[in-house]
């Protein structure tokens, strides 16, 4: 595996990243500081308002959690998809195909679960 | 030196680097961009010792996901305002530099002097790599996955279940006294 | 080996070859942006840019000055450097994802064999799984670097989004490497090769008017694992991050000029990489319609009589049936663009959680079934 | 199609119609129900049938079908695979289990249709003939235990299915309890048969087996094939571990038909035949199996004679039955005790569920003497009750003369065999013919006593259809095996049965001496014997149940205290109650004053405040910092790594 | 063997020294930081040190088994940070602060 083309590729594209960044403000110049409101974070032109806490729908979070846990088995389907005819072929299709889908019944469970316990719901 | 060697200098100064950072950066958003850059150098070491297929999920599982979610949960609280990175114990900060310097020096001792009693040169063990071959790995993973520990397996499978079920609730409760929202 | 070649001329070929990939990319952007533009307007009965150059096709280079000569801003409440290092971020995944599609049949030169495209990885579609799933780091980053609340929320909405929907993109992958079984991309393509055959209950079936495509044996996944690839790139109808009437610009609202750019760089490279696994997954990528490499190569070589000039044409005739695939369905996601309206935020997750992840699931199922059934059951 | 495939359908059916089943156990559809589990069962019924035609391919001596799944347990030479052997025993054992399993799912749909917990109750019966499978098909001792274990919980689950009504959960409680006395034994017995032959393989055991002399007469062997003989009188209700049988019709009665009739209960006896090779190199044991079969035979035969609620008489029957086939292993008639199994299968869980469908005509009466002249009420449920009992009283040519001949002849001329052990099988025949007429006539002949308030109707045909199945099965059933002696008479039908099971069985000789005229002779003439007794006993029956009013009361008065030690089934729950329960209960009361308060409480409650004090100290130590812990954790594993470096 | 071998040639130890470093980091990083969800990265870094042994070893002993155990450590990582984030907002929700010390409240 060529991973050191994809650590040349990396570290080219970052520095042509930063140099073009580099060019853009040699080219256009630092912005001048002409009033407060122009380094002001965008508003919708209102005074710019400074809360403590920001309320932020934990959805997020559980959307992510749940993604993790989704997300890895859906790994573990990989190794099993990319073998599954060698393992037909090998005589063992039968326990592997069953065990997968075992498997994917306790996928189906956990997701009709998250379903239905309105989990996932966005209001 | 050639690339393979070079190659792994890099990785290891990249890795330990960002590792350091991970722990010494006052801002825990830092701190998890740096343990991201952890993860995906540990992913090209692992492609070094030519385990591929684990390289990608660990970029996926690691550095896509659960790092993701650090980085999103640490965005949601948006702790700006954070002054004091570590901990000020009564006189214990000393006892824990002190045994993490004792327990890392144990495991760097351990290593060394493990490989060179047993004897064990490295050519040696190089030789038997390169001669038993670890020759499709992605193959010989899903073999012992799913013929030799299917068990361990299906236990991962309700494990990842319990937890879904568990996050969930334990997003529903409302923190003890804290009022609902 | 860890690297690129084995002697230093083909280190520098590949190099070379690594480098014109990622121009290739680069130069795509402001095409496509002309592309874009021009579409829309005759979607929408309008013009679009027409006046400088001919068809407006300078209008480009016009942006470019423009986006040099502006002046370098970040806002004061934000984070500088994670500002300014999220737009240089969002061209690496992208980049470096697109290089690990194969683009045409291997180039011969005299004892070198040189493979069209940035560098064969043999979990290939594990890498660029992975390597795509880093955008959301990019997006992350600059909604929280701005410093403003349009930015974060567009970032949690954008990150939030493009996770969900990786799950329907990576389920909906499992059928087609269950048909292959391989996560090579090129071993794939050679698949899918010639015409359309398979084997079932010990007897081989062979329709010699078909190619023996993706899309043949996985209409569904290609369905699933398309739309997911327009929320993966952001793109309308999933562009909830940059809603306008909800989130001024999502998470670049503070962003101008150049890193603006490189951001639209990013967001094009996630559609190029998408539109060239569409290729390569559902639609024998550089492969012709239902012939093999070999069988053009003959051609070729019947038409000019010189092995190597009938090498090159064969690579040349692979690499335009690759890019026509390719720009098919990047007009596919311009077209859908200016098409269809956009997704309420709820919509979105309802789609992505419970519609196209149960599809998936359900796709991987019946497709496992059915390698199962007919190859487990052999009728003698 | 692959036979590894069909042996893992045949498991996972069942199972997975338990699962399907088991997540919505609330739902009181029992159109859904019941085809979900009878479907599941019919599949496994149809592998079972491929499985067979595939053995019957095979030539006899390999006619065995392994399937190794995975490896289950592996340390050090303790291997045990997830293994599963179709042979010539097991294949038997699978198409009973499966094929009168579906019959009985498909009369519990009319059965049990009203009832509240009926998705409940298919998915336990389900599972139960998923454990069944697993118990049959095991091709280790270990896996077979599993079942053992699985079966006996489905029991537990099934018995006490009512378990609002405290008399049934406490049914189901003691039918527990007494197997796990044999399940201990049985572990045990596994325990010896491991260290003496290092494997728990069936086919290994019985391969093995021979090679082993038996020092003294209470070697490895015999002890291990005692303690596993304990086991089987669990599972198997026989003397001393019945007790829990005939408690255990406070289940369903379609339950009582499969689990307590047809088929878990004659595991023990399955597991016997199927370890053959190792019982018969153990002659003490076989004498006390075919002791302790022939007690049992006479002894619940007689208990029946006196029970008036019908299911009882059926599970004193039952025992009874059972009674026999351990006596027919207990002599070395392998094949005889598999064969009465199947025909008594047959025959026994007609007459549940006939009994069932009397019970649901009778709005859950179960008094026979509240019934009566139900025939002209009842005309199907009469007709293949009658065609039963036929059966199970020996009349040639029913299934179950053929099965119990052949027993009776194996105790008579077997040389583990002996005269008595032929008479009591006599004895018992004649009882079980007594007791049969005696249900017969009176729930289905003689004047009705029917409640005014009942009015008894035929059963839907989901109930007929099995027991019109079943009695075919048992009029038939035993024509596979009939002795050379009636063949010889009628045409030389071939024993199907007996060369079928001839690769897998030992034999023991024959001792009855002379020339063969003679021993056909004798054959004749037993057979006469028991079926002339058998039949007058009937008679007997029939006149003094029907036509002779009081007749019955006056032979009970007669016999006075005899009978009425009889009607108490021997006072054997009593002496259990007073012997071994009360006695441990008062015992452990004794020892929570005594004892428990006095000294082990004085004696803790200093140590508590030991623990008290030094835990105050150790208190100081946690801190609720987590940090610290992980030093403390990190200083631990300085400390042992610096151990192993030093060393 | 010449002095610049520990240079030159990679074998085993320099990996597994590596993973050590890596396990000491986070370690130290378990130990000193404040920050809960720090505490939790800290410890996906240990994590992340172990599977690079277990890879090595894979490597050199030229058994999958090694791989496998990664393949579990990683799915084990991702619940256990999970449930840690899980646990960390929950404790945000009620202190607007995930300092280490909040837990001392579960003290018996």
């Amino acid at each position: 595996m060529p991973i050191g083309g994809v650590i040349f590729i990396t570290l080219f594209i970052a520095a042509f990243g930063t140099s073009l960044i580099y060019l853009a403000r040699w080219t256009g110049g630092k912005a001048k500081k002409t009033s407060q409101a122009k380094f002001d974070v965008y508003e919708c032109g209102l005074p710019v308002e400074e809360k403590k806490d920001t309320k932020i729908s934990v959805k997020f979070y559980l959307t992510a959690i749940l993604f993790i846990l989704f997300d890895i088995e859906i790994i573990f389907m990989y190794p099993w998809a990319v073998n599954f005819r060698h393992f037909l072929a090998t005589g063992s299709g039968l326990l592997v195909f069953g065990s997968m889908m075992v498997f994917l019944l306790i996928f189906i469970f956990g997701l009709w679960w998250e379903i239905k316990s309105k989990a996932l719901e966005w209001d | 030196m050639t690339a393979d060697v070079f190659l792994f200098w890099f990785l290891a100064l990249i890795t330990v680097i960002s590792g350091l950072a991970v722990v010494l950066m006052a801002n825990p958003i830092y701190s998890a961009l740096c343990l991201a850059m952890t993860m995906i150098s540990v992913a090209a070491i692992f492609v070094t010792l030519q385990a591929y297929f684990l390289a990608g999920v660990q970029i996926i599982v690691y550095a896509g996901a659960v790092m993701v979610l650090f980085v999103m949960v640490l965005m949601l609280f948006d702790l700006k305002h954070e002054l004091q990175a570590f901990t000020r114990g009564r006189a214990t900060g000393a006892l824990k530099i002190a045994s993490v310097g004792i327990l890392s020096g144990l495991i760097v001792g351990a290593v060394t002097i493990g490989l060179t009693i047993a004897g064990r040169s490295s050519d040696e063990v190089i030789s038997a790599a390169a001669a038993g071959g670890v020759v499709d790995t992605t193959r010989g993973l899903s073999e012992a996955l799913f013929l030799k520990n299917i068990f361990g397996f299906e236990a991962l499978g309700v494990l990842l279940l319990v937890i879904a079920v568990g996050t969930v609730a334990l997003s529903r409760s409302k923190g003890g006294t804290h009022a609902r929202d | 080996m860890t690297s690129m070649g084995n002697t230093t001329f083909e280190i520098v070929i590949n190099t070379i070859k690594l480098l014109a990939v990622f121009l290739l990319m680069v130069q795509a952007v402001p095409i496509l942006v002309w592309l874009e533009r021009r579409g829309s307007a005759f979607i929408q009965n309008r013009f679009g840019p027409n006046r400088v150059g001919p068809l407006g096709l300078v209008q480009l280079l016009a942006d470019a000055v423009k986006f040099l000569t502006k002046e370098d801003f970040a806002p004061e409440k934000g984070n500088r450097i994670m500002f300014y290092m999220a737009p240089v971020f969002a061209l690496i995944p992208a980049a470096v994802a697109y290089a690990a599609i194969p683009m045409s049949v291997p180039l011969k030169v005299g004892d070198y064999t040189f493979l069209i495209q940035g560098y064969e990885i043999n979990v290939g579609i594990v890498f660029i799984l992975g390597i795509s799933s880093l955008a959301a780091y990019t997006i992350l980053m600059a909604g929280w670097g701005s410093g403003s609340k349009f930015s974060l929320m567009g970032a949690l909405r954008a990150s939030a989004q493009i996770i969900s929907y990786e799950l329907a993109l990576g389920l909906s992958i499992v059928g087609i490497i269950l048909l292959y079984g391989t996560f090579n991309l090129t071993e794939m393509i050679h698949a899918q090769q010639g015409i359309y055959h398979f084997s079932a209950f010990g007897y081989t079936v062979a329709a010699s008017w078909l190619p023996n495509w993706g899309i043949f044996y996985q209409p569904l996944g290609m369905i699933l694992f398309f739309s997911a690839t327009f929320a993966e790139s952001n793109r309308l109808p999933f562009d909830l991050a940059e809603g306008e009437a909800e989130l001024v610009a999502g998470f670049h609202t503070e962003y101008g000029g150049f890193k603006m750019l490189m951001f639209f760089i990013g967001e094009y490279g996630h559609m190029m990489i998408a539109s060239g696994l569409m290729a390569t997954f559902f639609f024998g990528g550089y492969s012709i319609w239902n012939f093999t490499p070999q069988e053009v190569y003959n051609w070729c070589y019947g038409l000019v009589g010189s092995e190597q000039i009938a090498n090159v044409m064969n690579v040349v005739l692979h690499f335009l049936s690759y890019n026509i695939k390719f720009a098919i369905f990047l007009w596919i996601f311009i077209h859908v663009r200016w098409t269809l309206p956009r997704f309420r935020y709820d919509q979105l997750m309802d789609l992505g959680w419970k519609t196209m992840l149960p599809w998936a699931l359900g796709n991987t199922i019946v497709t496992a079934i059915v390698i199962f059934v007919t190859s487990y059951f052999v009728i003698s | 199609m692959n036979q590894q495939a069909l042996i893992a359908i045949l498991l996972l059916s069942p199972l997975i119609g338990f699962f399907l089943n088991g997540v919505r156990f609330r739902s009181t559809n029992y159109v859904l129900a019941g085809s979900i589990a009878t479907i599941a069962v019919l599949i496994s019924f149809i592998c079972s049938v491929l499985l067979f035609l595939n053995l019957v391919d095979l030539p006899p001596e390999a006619r065995r079908i392994t399937a190794n799944f995975f490896e289950w347990i592996a340390v050090d030479k303790f291997k045990i695979n997830a293994g599963f052997a179709v042979d010539q025993i097991s294949s038997i054992m699978i198409l009973i289990i499966t094929g009168v399993g579906a019959l009985i799912h498909l009369f519990s749909i009319g059965y049990m249709h009203h009832d509240k917990g009926v998705t409940k109750y298919f998915a336990y019966l389900n599972l139960f003939i998923f454990n069944m499978l697993i118990l049959v098909l095991g091709d280790s001792l270990l896996t077979m235990f599993v079942g053992w274990e699985g079966v006996g919980l489905c029991s537990y689950l099934l018995i006490g299915f009512w378990f609002n009504d405290s008399a049934k959960a406490a049914a189901g409680m003691k039918a527990f309890i007494t197997n796990r006395i044999g399940d201990a034994a049985f572990i045990i017995g596994m325990f010896i048969l491991f260290m003496t032959f290092g494997t728990l393989n069936m086919h290994e055991l019985n391969m093995l087996a021979p090679t082993i002399a038996e020092s003294s007469w209470l070697g490895a062997v015999t002890l291990g094939t005692m303690m596993l003989f304990i086991g089987a009188t669990g599972k198997s209700a026989q003397i001393p571990l019945y007790v829990w049988l005939p408690d255990a019709m406070a289940g369903p009665t379609p339950v009582s038909a499969l689990i307590h009739a047809a088929t878990m209960v004659t595991a023990g006896i399955y597991m016997i035949v199927r370890l053959n090779g190792l019982f018969i190199v153990a002659p003490n044991t076989m004498m006390v199996i075919a002791i302790v079969g022939a007690a049992t035979a006479v002894m619940a035969a007689t208990i029946g004679l006196t029970q008036f609620d019908i299911k009882k008489v059926l599970a004193y029957s039952t025992v009874s039955q059972l009674g026999y086939m351990f006596l027919a292993v207990g002599v070395g008639a392998f094949g005889a005790g598999m064969f009465h199994l199947m025909t008594h299968a047959f025959f026994k869980a007609l007459m549940f569920l006939g009994s069932g469908s009397v019970i649901h005509a009778m709005h859950e009466e179960q008094d026979i003497r509240k019934m009566g002249g139900l025939r002209k009420y009842l005309p199907i449920t009469h007709a293949t009750f009658f065609l039963g009992w036929l059966a199970i009283i020996g009349m040639p040519p029913f299934a179950g003369f053929f099965s119990k001949d052949e027993i009776l002849w194996k105790a008579f001329s077997s040389s583990q065999g002996h005269i008595l052990l032929w008479a009591a099988g006599v004895l018992g025949a004649v009882l079980t013919a007594f007791y049969m007429t005696r249900l017969m006539a009176l729930t289905f002949w003689g004047k009705s006593r029917v409640d005014k308030s009942v009015h008894p109707h035929e059963s839907p045909w989901l109930m007929t259809v099995p027991l019109i199945v079943l009695a075919i099965l048992s009029v038939v059933g035993g024509w596979v095996g009939i002795p050379h002696v009636i063949s010889e008479q009628i045409g030389h039908i071939p024993n199907f049965w007996e060369h079928w099971l001839e690769p897998v069985i030992r034999k023991l000789p024959t001792v009855v001496e002379g020339a063969h005229h003679d021993e056909t002779m004798l054959e004749w003439s037993l057979m006469g014997i028991s079926v002339g007794l058998a039949a007058i006993s009937a008679l007997t029956a029939y006149i003094m149940y029907t036509k002779k009013e009081g007749a019955s009361d006056k032979v009970a008065k007669a016999f006075g205290p005899v009978y009425q030690l009889v009607n108490k089934k021997y006072l054997v729950d009593e002496a259990y109650s007073a012997g071994i329960i009360n006695p441990l209960i008062e015992g452990s009361k004794n020892l929570w004053y005594y004892v428990d308060v006095n000294v082990i409480d004085k004696a803790t409650y200093k140590v508590t405040d030991l623990v008290r004090g030094g835990g105050s100290f150790v208190k100081s130590l946690q801190t609720g910092n987590m940090q610290q812990y992980a030093m403390y954790i990190g200083i631990g594993v300085v400390v042992a790594l610096s151990f192993v470096l030093m060393r | 063997m010449p002095e610049t071998n520990m240079i030159t040639t990679i074998g085993a130890e320099h990996y597994l020294v590596l993973s050590a470093i890596l396990f000491s980091i986070g370690m130290a990083g378990v130990l000193l930081r404040r920050n809960l969800i720090v505490l939790l990265m800290s410890i996906e870094l240990m994590l992340n040190a172990v599977n690079i042994s277990f890879v090595t070893f894979s490597y050199y002993s030229g058994k999958v088994e090694g791989q496998i155990m990664v393949f579990f450590v990683m799915t084990i990582a991702a619940a256990e940070a999970a449930v840690g984030l899980a646990l960390a907002v929950s404790i945000f929700k009620r202190f607007k602060e995930v300092n280490i010390r909040f837990f001392e409240h579960l003290k018996g």
